[in-house]
């Protein structure tokens, strides 16, 4: 596929708009570190979230490789169960707080100002500090490692009472950093919301946004929605560790299964807010790759809201064997089959957009159909462990972590990859160098299916999530996963190298870097100005 | 009102056509459509619980 | 930049951010009210085995003679605590719409005066929608001297509209300790302490 | 194929045949319950299957026929209502279809008729421990398999790490009652063949039931991470004929009251040492390590802990009581009065603790009749 890339849109035939025509100059304020440390431009922010995030997915990513190390075989050869414990944990943490959900604000704030014509983020002082809440919130988590009873060593879902009485003593730290992060989402989503529904330039409506922009709307109003309530379970879990207060236990007349009904309340729409941005991702990227219109614009749109209204619905099928009365499990289990619908709905309009097309395969096309394909792998594992009897075989086993790093990696993770590859032409200039690119398409596609998807034989042969140690007729699908997991791991490397290759040089990419695409965003230079549409471009509607 | 609910209908259902979609965004009024949202979401849990209830039976 | 956005902008930006604060806000009250949500939700549905903790009335109704029901008692205790609790009877068959008596003694074997209270739970879980509690122990803390002992009763009953399939319920009290616990100088040493 | 890449991997991990997998999928199990979740699970492993067939196939066949390397043209339609409603339609009714038996075999599961016999399972740090309700018999299952075989130190037995000290013995035929519950973090109790997961919450109790079809030896584990050794509280189960079930019992019973005699005599230092150091191997020194040196702060040593040497009473209490809000349970009901002498003792004269004292099992009894 690689060598029949087609030619690359000549420089002259896309000259910036007018307003795209911003010009550097003026820029007064502060060099060195303090620049970057007191910024409040939206596209160094962006780069700084990006930056983060990327810091943060090989962090999470070594701790990953230590537990896969420790699984290769049976018997334990590396690590105590206690530290294992500790990584498996710290490795949810950080992917879900540190990697994934600050890769996507920092998408939101580079791309979405320039998607809507807006010259900034609305609250540019704001968007400074709700990043620099991250490094802190994450530097205090990281810091658990070396206290006294080790880092948390609860799971990433920090179940009570095994998070609140019988925690180590660095969990404290951990609800504070938590916090800490929990508040940059929601400023970061405040800011979002304000600047999708004030700064759209003049003559674009809601319907003409686009699907990025629309995607990480509905984000914007999950996160305000459900952060609040993961801030006050972990309030509680404060409350009854360091105040005596029984919320979760049940010596008091508290309640640990009232800790999951909170949490997953919290928990399930956090799920989405992970990958509603990347249908957004996809759903730009397609399009464009395939020169065609996305199929069924409006019907995303209110796919992607109803997938948002049902997640306030379903929390109580990550509980299945918690002990719920028949008709709770009915009630749950018929409304999270119900998610498939819309869900399906986008799988079909992006297969069509693909039919009939004019399709080409750029590396962000690459991943992007990749995504299409793993994250429908794992949507139909999604719907077997929705129905409730049989969840109770799947339930905590290595089926559900398949599923779950079915959505996350292929799924969010490729997503926010394709995403940085369609976009880093506008914000180097470079094009990403096409050969390293596919290379580290195709390692990080085996390297993944080799990872996860022996996951799912592991889980229904009976092995339990969250165990250092396994029986023996497990050992072959973990020694294949391991393996995978190395090979994984390592391609990682390449994408960091393709990253920093095209910021420092590489093929010269016009304003309209993609023949096929559509956004404001081509409108401006390649590499974009520090400063854009400081006067708002001009829209003709019904490009969607 | 009753084009308030169509389209809040439409967006459970997730298909909505796009002259239709439109109009939403042209005429209709942001809050009309949260409260539709709420009150019809409230519905769909009475419902699934109906449904379970009288499945469990 | 806000000083760029003309004043519309600036004042929808506000706008926009009161809304979304008052949002959060209600969010972050909601999160909290789901814990009395949550009770009244399990004692209405019978959600997770939980009874009341007040004493009920009697329903009056006849006993429904054509059919048993096996009440299973549990106790047990819990670290921490040196006492014992004792159900007189482990296991009464009564009929529906009646109330039964079970007795229960709790002693202190430890050398300290303790409190502490039986918390209750309920399977099926269903069932704690019918059964009420005339009187119980479980209502509030008991506290005993060093080897004393205390009997206390328990009176129920199980009301008639109990599901039919339900032939078998379990009631188990377990006790735990509400003080703070011995007071030991060397804390830190603790056997089994958490430091 | 899979034969070899299953023996390249087991060549290269050096390990016997027994690694070979022999379950690539869920068990079909002994139970009408693990039967019909089994069916099921299949019924719509098939239908993802199918409907993955054709979104693929639609997808790659676009792939392939629309590249603009072979020419293809854009086309431009994006939207087309009646279609877009029929493949909203046409899931929802894939979806009811799967429904309908998903809610048939839960209402199976959930069914609440009398049963034959009543166990109730206790979870905690990290073993199980089982009694058999109106029967007087209840005992405790912990790991047997040895710390030498996690280590590397010797060879993996065939059921490493799903072995334990005494199975759960239920009879076949026989409707068990299983009421769940917990000391101290939840914990899951999981048999795979028998389709059994429930939660055990402290403070609570949970219940599920198993009607077994054929006698046999049936392992599972812990499936709620309950703290560090979660990988390390197997379950099996050993389901008989209903006579052998109630021969079984019946013997059980007998040496319960065999144990008891036993307390009353007077036992000499040495024998309290060897049988300690049995119980503190298999119930102590996963948190305090064999050589007793614990792992502080959670887990304190006991070699020269000067706080427990000094006061033997205070020693007694935390064993037998256990401590409030920290992972140190209470062992009187889960050790005989035998068992907590001889543990204490041998706590008190191993790893340099060298207080010569015999804790006498008759102590312990009075202190726990007392109770």
């Amino acid at each position: 596929m690689a060598s029949h890339l087609p030619p690359r849109p000549t420089a002259q035939h896309s000259q910036a708009d007018a307003g795209g025509m911003a010009a550097d100059e003026h820029h007064h304020g502060p060099r060195g570190l303090k620049r970057w440390l007191l910024t409040t431009n939206h596209k160094e922010i962006g780069s700084l979230y990006l930056i983060f995030s990327l810091s943060m997915f090989f962090i999470g990513g070594i701790f990953a490789m230590v537990v896969r190390a420790e699984l290769f075989q049976p018997g334990l050869q590396l690590v105590q169960p206690e530290f294992f414990n500790q990584m498996t944990t710290m490795h949810g943490l950080i992917m879900v707080f540190g990697a994934v959900m600050p890769a996507f604000v920092g998408l939101a704030n580079w791309m979405v100002p320039l998607q809507i014509g807006a010259p900034d983020m609305a609250l540019p002082r704001l968007n400074n500090f709700s990043f620099w809440l991250l490094p802190v919130a994450f530097a205090l988590l990281l810091s658990t490692l070396v206290m006294p009873g080790g880092a948390p060593d609860f799971g990433w879902t920090f179940y009570a009472p095994l998070s609140t009485t019988y925690a180590p003593p660095s969990t404290t730290f951990f609800i504070f950093s938590l916090h800490l992060a929990g508040i940059s989402s929601i400023l970061g989503a405040i800011n979002i919301i304000a600047t999708i529904l004030n700064l759209r330039t003049p003559g674009m409506r809601m319907m003409d946004m686009s699907l990025f922009v629309w995607t990480w709307l509905i984000t914007a109003f999950l996160l305000i929605a459900v952060m609040p309530v993961l801030a006050g379970v972990i309030t509680m879990m404060l409350l009854d560790i360091n105040f005596g207060t029984s919320f979760f236990n049940a010596a008091g007349g508290g309640d640990p299964v009232l800790f999951q009904h909170l949490f997953w309340f919290f928990g399930h729409p956090e799920v989405y807010i992970m990958i509603l941005p990347a249908f957004g991702i996809v759903s730009v990227i397609i399009p464009t790759f395939a020169r065609k219109r996305l199929f069924g614009y409006a019907s995303m749109v209110y796919a992607t809201a109803s997938i948002a209204i049902l997640s306030f619905l379903v929390w109580a099928h990550h509980m299945f064997v918690v002990g719920l009365p028949l008709v709770a499990e009915l009630f749950f289990m018929y409304s999270t089959m119900l998610i498939a619908v819309p869900t399906g709905v986008k799988v079909f309009n992006w297969i069509t957009t693909l039919f009939r097309g004019s399709l080409t395969f750029e590396p962000p096309m690459l991943f992007a159909l990749a995504f299409v394909v793993l994250f429908t792998i794992g949507g139909f594992s999604g719907l077997m462990l929705a129905i409730s009897p049989a969840d109770f075989q799947y339930h905590d086993t290595y089926f559900v972590v398949a599923h779950f790093h079915y959505v996350l990696v292929p799924g969010a993770v490729f997503a926010i990859m394709a995403g940085v590859y369609y976009w880093l032409p506008k914000w180097t200039g470079h094009y990403p160098h096409t050969r390293l690119s596919q290379w580290h398409f195709w390692l990080s596609v085996i390297g993944v299916n080799l990872t996860f998807f022996p996951m799912h034989f592991a889980g229904l042969a009976g092995m339990p999530r969250r165990i250092p140690d396994y029986a023996l007729q497990f050992a072959d699908f973990n020694m294949i996963t391991s393996i995978g997991a190395f090979m994984f791991g390592i391609s990682q490397l390449l994408f960091v190298a393709v990253v920093v290759l095209c910021v420092r040089g590489g093929e010269k990419a016009p304003a309209k870097a993609w023949d096929g695409a559509e956004d404001l965003e081509w409108t401006v230079p390649s590499p974009a100005p520090l400063h854009t549409f400081e006067t708002p471009p001009r829209f003709e509607p019904d490009r969607h | 009102m009753w084009r308030v609910i169509k389209s809040v209908l439409a967006a459970f259902f997730g298909v909505q056509k796009e002259s239709r979609r439109h109009e939403d965004f042209s005429r209709g009024r942001a809050s009309h459509f949260i409260i539709a949202g709420i009150l019809m979401g409230l519905a769909l849990v009475l419902l699934i619980a109906l449904v379970a209830s009288l499945a469990a039976r | 930049m806000t000083g760029q956005h003309s004043g519309d902008t600036r004042k929808g930006i506000r706008r926009t951010v009161a809304r979304t604060l008052v949002a959060l806000a209600g969010m972050f009250v909601f999160a909290f009210a789901l814990v009395p949500l949550y009770d009244v939700f399990c004692q209405v549905t019978g959600l997770n085995g939980k009874t009341s903790n007040q004493a009920q009335a009697l329903v009056h109704e006849a006993a429904d003679q054509d059919r048993v029901v096996t009440m299973q008692i549990i106790t047990r205790g819990s670290s921490g605590l040196p006492w014992s609790l004792e159900a007189h009877t482990r296991q009464v068959r009564v009929h529906p719409g009646q109330s039964a008596e079970v007795d229960f003694t709790f002693e202190n074997l430890g050398d300290e005066v303790s409190v502490a209270r039986a918390v209750p739970s309920v399977s099926p879980s269903e069932a704690s929608l019918h059964l009420r509690k005339l009187a119980c122990f479980c209502f509030q803390n008991q506290r005993l001297a060093p080897g004393e002992r205390f009997e206390a009763p328990l009176v129920f009953q199980l009301t008639r509209d109990l599901p039919d399939d339900i032939k078998t319920v379990t009631l188990v009290y377990t006790l735990y300790r509400q003080d703070a616990g011995p007071s030991r100088e060397n804390g830190t040493q603790a056997l089994g302490g958490d430091a | 194929m899979r034969r070899v890449w299953t023996a390249g991997l087991a060549a290269c991990s050096g390990l016997s045949g027994s690694v070979l997998a022999n379950g690539w999928n869920m068990p079909v199990g002994v139970t009408d319950v693990s039967r019909e979740i089994h069916s099921l699970h299949m019924t719509i492993f098939w239908i993802c299957v199918v409907i993955g067939v054709v979104v693929f196939g639609a997808m790659f066949y676009s792939l392939f026929r629309y590249r603009r390397s072979r020419g293809a043209k854009a086309a431009n339609f994006h939207e087309h209502t009646t279609v877009e409603v029929i493949w909203t339609l046409i899931p929802i009714l894939i979806l009811v279809a799967m429904a309908i038996p998903a809610t048939a075999t839960l209402k199976t599961m959930y069914d609440a008729s009398e049963a034959d016999l009543d166990v109730m399972v206790t979870g905690q740090q990290w073993r199980w421990r089982y009694s058999y309700l109106g029967e007087d018999v209840a005992f405790t299952s912990n790991l047997a398999t040895s710390r030498s075989q996690v280590s590397g130190e010797s060879a993996k037995d065939e059921n490493y790490l799903l072995e334990v000290d005494e199975p759960l013995v239920l009879p076949v035929d026989r409707k068990v009652r299983l009421l769940m519950t917990s000391d101290d973090v939840i914990h899951s109790w999981w048999v795979p063949d028998l389709a059994v997961k429930q939660d055990a919450v402290p403070g609570f109790v949970n219940e599920n039931w198993v009607r077994i079809n054929e006698p046999g030896i049936y392992r599972g584990q812990c499936a709620e991470l309950c703290g560090r050794d979660h990988a390390f509280m197997p379950v099996v189960v050993r389901a008989v004929e209903p006579e052998r079930f109630d021969e079984w019992l019946a013997e059980r019973k007998e040496a319960a009251a065999q144990a008891e005699l036993g307390v009353d005599r007077e036992w000499e230092l040495d024998e309290l040492m060897e049988r300690g150091e049995q119980v503190y191997g298999t119930i102590c020194a996963s948190c305090h390590q064999p050589d007793g040196s614990g792992s502080p702060p959670a887990f304190p040593a006991l070699a020269g802990n000067q706080a427990m040497l000094e006061d033997p009473d205070y020693h007694i209490d935390t064993v037998v009581n256990g401590v409030s809000g920290s992972a140190m349970p209470a062992f009187r009901s889960t050790l005989n009065a035998v068992e907590l002498a001889a543990v204490i003792t041998y706590e008190r004269n191993a790893w340099g603790n060298e207080t010569g004292e015999a804790i006498q099992p008759a102590d312990i009894a009075e202190l726990l009749d007392e109770q």
